[in-house]
């Protein structure tokens, strides 16, 4: 249609931000880098000049007190979003997001609740290594109280971004600057509920179920094209939302295919493919199954910096693809 | 005050300020109130204290007896929109903003109709209409929430103001280092309220900091900041009419030091003079000595504006409130089951996917 | 034998600080409430007497900082404990254990190890509420680079201590206050090499098989005794050992029982339940289930305080054996 | 010092410090060494500016041209013992000790034969055998890890002193703040090198700090503490000598604010004029002009104690000594497959359970 614009998945975040501000007088972000040019991509270009240092406030480097206020502002009735430019950094900030933002609503007897969101970013490549290269997104779909987002697509990037803000509980929002290059018309701004949104089939198949989020869906989409050629139709489906999870999507494609690969760019043990595994066979007879399922992570190891040692350390396509073969096999 | 040492001289000594408190010019109506409120915290803490002892309660009960006049001061420039935030030792905080006393012992009781809807307990406290945005047991951790508080205050141009009550032990994590500082960046009109009682648990200050005086943190961070007898409802007072009105005027924030001791020991209802470290029964004698109610009280009299038999009147009123406060919480109903899992999210469907 | 000792959970652990002080100078102590008598109830009585306030260091409440200087001090050759009474608290300071300590060795290329141990302690009940009463093992377990320890019986609170105190490998050691008052008579300690430790089978059975770790073994040695009265033969396999994971103990059995249910006292979210069930669910064929797996876990929610939410919040020996019924039937 | 508004005067001013340096007492042939360490900095740094914008060089570089001195000067007082730490501008902490450049090299580049065996590139870096224990880019990661190690040194009875360096953005980490306390509780033999280049990535200090001078919070932790001029070596060995002896006597941490610029931007070879904020290419010139390197060779040469020609011999050597670190490095074998999971535990058995 003619009203779609095109976007990458930076300037769909950013698409949202001055949606939200420009729309949300209570809104207002804040976090590091966020008077510079270069700290997020071009996922903030000049938010600060469009609406001022007042509303876009850049920090001392104190995520902790940071994370704390935007909790807090939270309480008194703003919206605010706090930008951390690697997940990384949040470590120092656990206990505001973890203690405080998660808890709040249910220690005050559901009275009041800390709308913040919180924007982490996984960064990662580029022989940064192991302290600017983590994706904890599966510890915070172990914290009750919070709402996980990762969103893979141009679309959820705007559109979740938005969602994520206007939800009245704490949103731990976490995109993928590896997605960042992603382009895709979209239509015009639609405010979704967040308590609403549901993981998605991105591409239909019924050999097998590929489950994933952020950017391991783009390794699942990629790698689904590459079976397509070898007649292996892989249904993809996006997760979208971590916590609370709801995985009847995914379950009902495993009824479907018998067969399940959980993909993940984050560590195993504990985490998402791992969770993904889980609940699919809890919920579906072992009958049902075609083959066990298999989980494709990261190793069992923090990030390399070495540039030979980064090429074995993240999944791609191509593993995809092989436990994929080995599954329908 | 200089950064080593006894910084804090004379405020520290336990036999110091026994004697009445010097009224200066405060309005004697006022006083009263003061002293009325105080009177309400202790004795609602005295009871805490019995019940917990007794085993009708059946969470810790954190009692700052002895240091009702630092809340009670600060709140005198409060109104119903600010925003105070306190910790685990927050009962004062709460009652010196008006807060009901059925509401504190039924949620103490884990009641459905308790402040916190039964959901914290007397550790987390949360009275929102009346200011009180909540408090938690996590040392420290509603510092940086005051300031975002305070943050939104100014950005929603409110005039209000936020207020932290922290101790002496807070000071030593670093996110309030951290919040000091950001609020002095971004002019927050936030009061820091250090309730230095010179021990964090068991641990005296002199253990773990170099200097017994926090207030240097005020001066590192370039925030506006006084340093008072915390036990001297007077001098708290003019100290917190001097910042909360710098604050809400949008100087920036202000750090109020006042230097006081906890009757009880750290949790629940014995003194801790067996468990403490550095603790003796001495110095906690003089320090009962100057009970900032009894000094209130004495310098009243001496005024000619309060007797013995207001004092007992107030005291049976008090008594009064407290029983039937009590016997309600008692009677009231427990949160439903659903509470467990409806309280989670902010709408019930979200919690259950 | 005539050499055994008797102890229970919290003398066990004293036991293990005194012989790794007694015989170890490059061992101490540093943490919130050492010089109090009851801040970690019996398990470390007198330590700051008997081996000198020098060595039992109590500390100011600085969390973060005490344990990066636990992670630097180990890099220096000592091999430091530090102390958390709450593993609630150690949200402050999840910087030096994750994005230090867990990656230090891996960062400089296997040349400097930080060996210090983090014991966290699980404690709640007693209407404490949502900040005092966490379980986040799943948490530690996610990160490659820790190793952690989860003790469920008297022998392994003293004897994996000391383990973890001798590993090269920064540990964090788990123990929870509601295993204190478990007795056993002990043999003389031997050092065991942590990386050696795996699950171990608590109890025979082979109607299904029970996997759990620290209290949660509890549970399910519990249950298993009443699903024996009910004739139901559970086996119960208590994993001790979280990270590295390795549960070929409890494949093994899995394998012959064809029924899991896996109890974890944490969130279930990306929790240590789940995994058990990926892994098992990874590793046997579809055909060898007997019945889905599920498990048995906290409800998504932070703890409440009230006596009767507190009450239906924590999973407990009757969920257990209903949930082992039903895999059975 | 006051507490507020530029109370590093003069130190802060780019126009401050131009000429020559004095060189005081300082013997010529120590200072002559310090020369050629700081001439092997520059250009070891300017080396790798350039192999980075050329694209040979993968990850980020976070150069320190224009702060050497204040790494030469500390280290003159340190030994092979002791214990440093840096962060993610660390390769002047790291060269100051004598550090191979063959070393950095091979692990900027990602190979197996670097300091950090190809595992970290330039901001991870350890070189534990000359007392660098080690460099990590979590800003003030390392600063609680040298209180540590300097506590281990107390209680081994070493005399070995721990040198935390950090820069002026993180001292608003909150655990920078704890680590001070600690330090100063435990008389940790720690010295605390404030690397104060008034900028936090893009961020003037202004921005961040009400007052640029971060040796306040040495006052307020009780800490001994100097404040010099970064760019001038003199001063700064001068201080972190009596520091440093503070510190190996037993005597508690020390800190040491030293006033400096970096002529790149934050990270790689570019200067920083057009993304920064508050940079100005004049400020920026100034500071060149401010060169710790140039200003010492200036005061020597003055003395007759240095030569245009003894300058162009020590550059010669150390451009030889690049170039053939360079290109062994380059020729270097990357680490085989197995690192990835061989150097996770100490013990290979381990990784793989
Ligand atoms: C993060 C954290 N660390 C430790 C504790 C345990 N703790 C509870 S209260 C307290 C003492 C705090 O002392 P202070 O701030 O002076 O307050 P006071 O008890 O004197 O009112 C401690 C250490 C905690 N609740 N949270
Ligand atoms: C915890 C954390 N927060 C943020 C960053 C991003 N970051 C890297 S360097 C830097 C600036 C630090 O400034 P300063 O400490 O003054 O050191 P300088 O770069 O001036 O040497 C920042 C904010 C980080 N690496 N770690
Ligand atoms: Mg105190
Ligand atoms: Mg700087």
């Amino acid at each position: 249609m003619s009203s779609a614009t095109n976007y990458n998945y930076g300037t769909a975040i950013l698409a949202a931000f001055e949606y939200l501000l420009g729309r949300y007088p209570e809104v207002f972000v804040i976090g590091q880098g966020l008077w510079s040019p270069w700290y997020v991509g071009n996922s903030m270009t000049a938010l600060d000049r469009k609406f001022g240092v007042e509303r876009i406030i850049d920090t001392p480097v104190s995520e902790a007190a940071c994370t704390g206020a935007a909790v807090g502002a939270a309480l008194a009735g703003m919206r605010p979003i706090v930008v951390h430019p690697r997940i990384d950094f949040m470590l120092y900030a656990m206990d505001a997001v973890v203690n405080q933002a998660a808890k709040w609503s249910h220690m005050v007897g559901g009275q009041a609740h800390p709308g913040l969101t919180v924007r982490a970013i996984i960064n990662r490549g580029g022989e940064q290594g192991a302290q600017h290269s983590q994706a904890l997104h599966a510890w915070f779909a172990h914290v009750p109280g919070l709402r996980v987002v990762m969103p893979a697509t141009v679309a959820d990037a705007r559109d979740l971004l938005i969602a994520s803000v206007l939800s009245p509980d704490p949103v731990v929002y976490i995109d993928d600057r590896w997605l960042y290059d992603q382009t895709d018309d979209l239509p015009p701004i639609v405010e979704l509920d967040l308590a609403d949104v549901r993981p998605k089939v991105l591409r239909e198949g019924d050999d097998l179920t590929l489950a994933s989020a952020g950017h391991s869906t783009r390794i699942a989409l990629d790698a689904a094209i590459r079976l397509a050629e070898q007649d292996v139709r892989a249904e993809v489906v996006d997760l979208r939302v971590l916590n609370p999870m709801n995985l009847d999507v995914v379950i009902e494609s495993v009824r479907r295919t018998g067969r399940l690969l959980a993909v993940d760019g984050g560590w195993r043990t504990c985490g998402l493919a791992g969770e993904v595994i889980a609940r699919v066979s809890e919920a579906i007879a072992p009958r049902e199954w075609r083959a066990a399922p298999k989980r494709l992570t990261l190793p069992d190891a923090p990030a390399p910096t070495s540039r030979v040692l980064e090429s074995i350390y993240y999944p791609g396509v191509p593993q995809a693809v092989a436990i994929a073969c080995e599954l329908v096999s | 005050m200089t950064a080593s040492g006894a910084a804090l001289g004379p405020l520290a000594d336990p036999a110091y300020g026994h004697g009445p408190l010097s009224l200066g010019d405060t309005p004697p109506e006022r006083l009263r109130g003061q002293l009325h409120t105080m009177l309400r915290i202790r004795m609602a803490e005295q009871h805490l204290a019995l019940m917990r002892r007794d085993g009708l309660i059946g969470g810790p009960v954190h009692l700052g007896a002895g240091q009702e006049a630092v809340a009670v001061g600060v709140s005198q420039w409060l109104r119903g929109t600010d925003r105070v935030f306190g910790g685990h030792r927050s009962h004062s905080h709460l009652i010196a903003l008006g807060g009901s006393l059925h509401g504190l012992f039924a949620e103490v009781l884990g009641k459905d109709t308790g402040l916190s809807r039964g959901m914290g307990g007397s550790m987390h406290l949360w009275d929102q209409p009346r200011g009180f945005y909540g408090s938690v047991p996590i040392v420290a951790g509603t510092v940086p929430l005051a300031v975002g508080a305070a943050l939104a205050a100014r950005m929603q141009s409110t005039g209000d103001v936020a207020v932290a009550y922290f101790g002496d032990g807070a000071v030593e994590e670093g996110v309030v280092q951290e919040s000091l500082n950001l609020a002095r960046m971004l002019k927050a009109p936030v009061l820091f309220v250090v309730e230095n009682n010179l021990f964090s648990s068991h641990m005296h200050i002199s253990l773990r900091q170099p200097s017994n005086a926090t207030v240097r943190f005020a001066q590192a961070h370039d925030i506006r900041a006084e340093l008072v007898d915390g036990n001297d409802v007077v001098a708290v007072q003019g100290a917190a009419e001097r910042l909360v009105g710098h604050a809400r005027r949008g100087e920036g924030p202000g750090f109020l030091e006042a230097v006081t001791y906890r009757w009880y020991g750290h949790v629940d209802w014995r003194d801790d003079v067996d468990v403490g470290v550095n603790r003796s029964i001495a110095d906690l004698e003089n320090w009962r000595a100057r009970d900032p109610i009894g000094r209130l009280a004495a310098a009243l009299k001496a005024a000619g504006e309060w007797s013995d038999g207001r004092h007992e009147a107030a005291t049976m009123e008090i008594r009064g409130e407290i029983d039937q406060a009590w016997q309600q919480a008692v009677a009231d109903p427990y949160p439903a089951p659903e509470a467990l899992l409806d309280r989670v999210y902010a709408a019930r469907r979200a919690a259950r996917p």
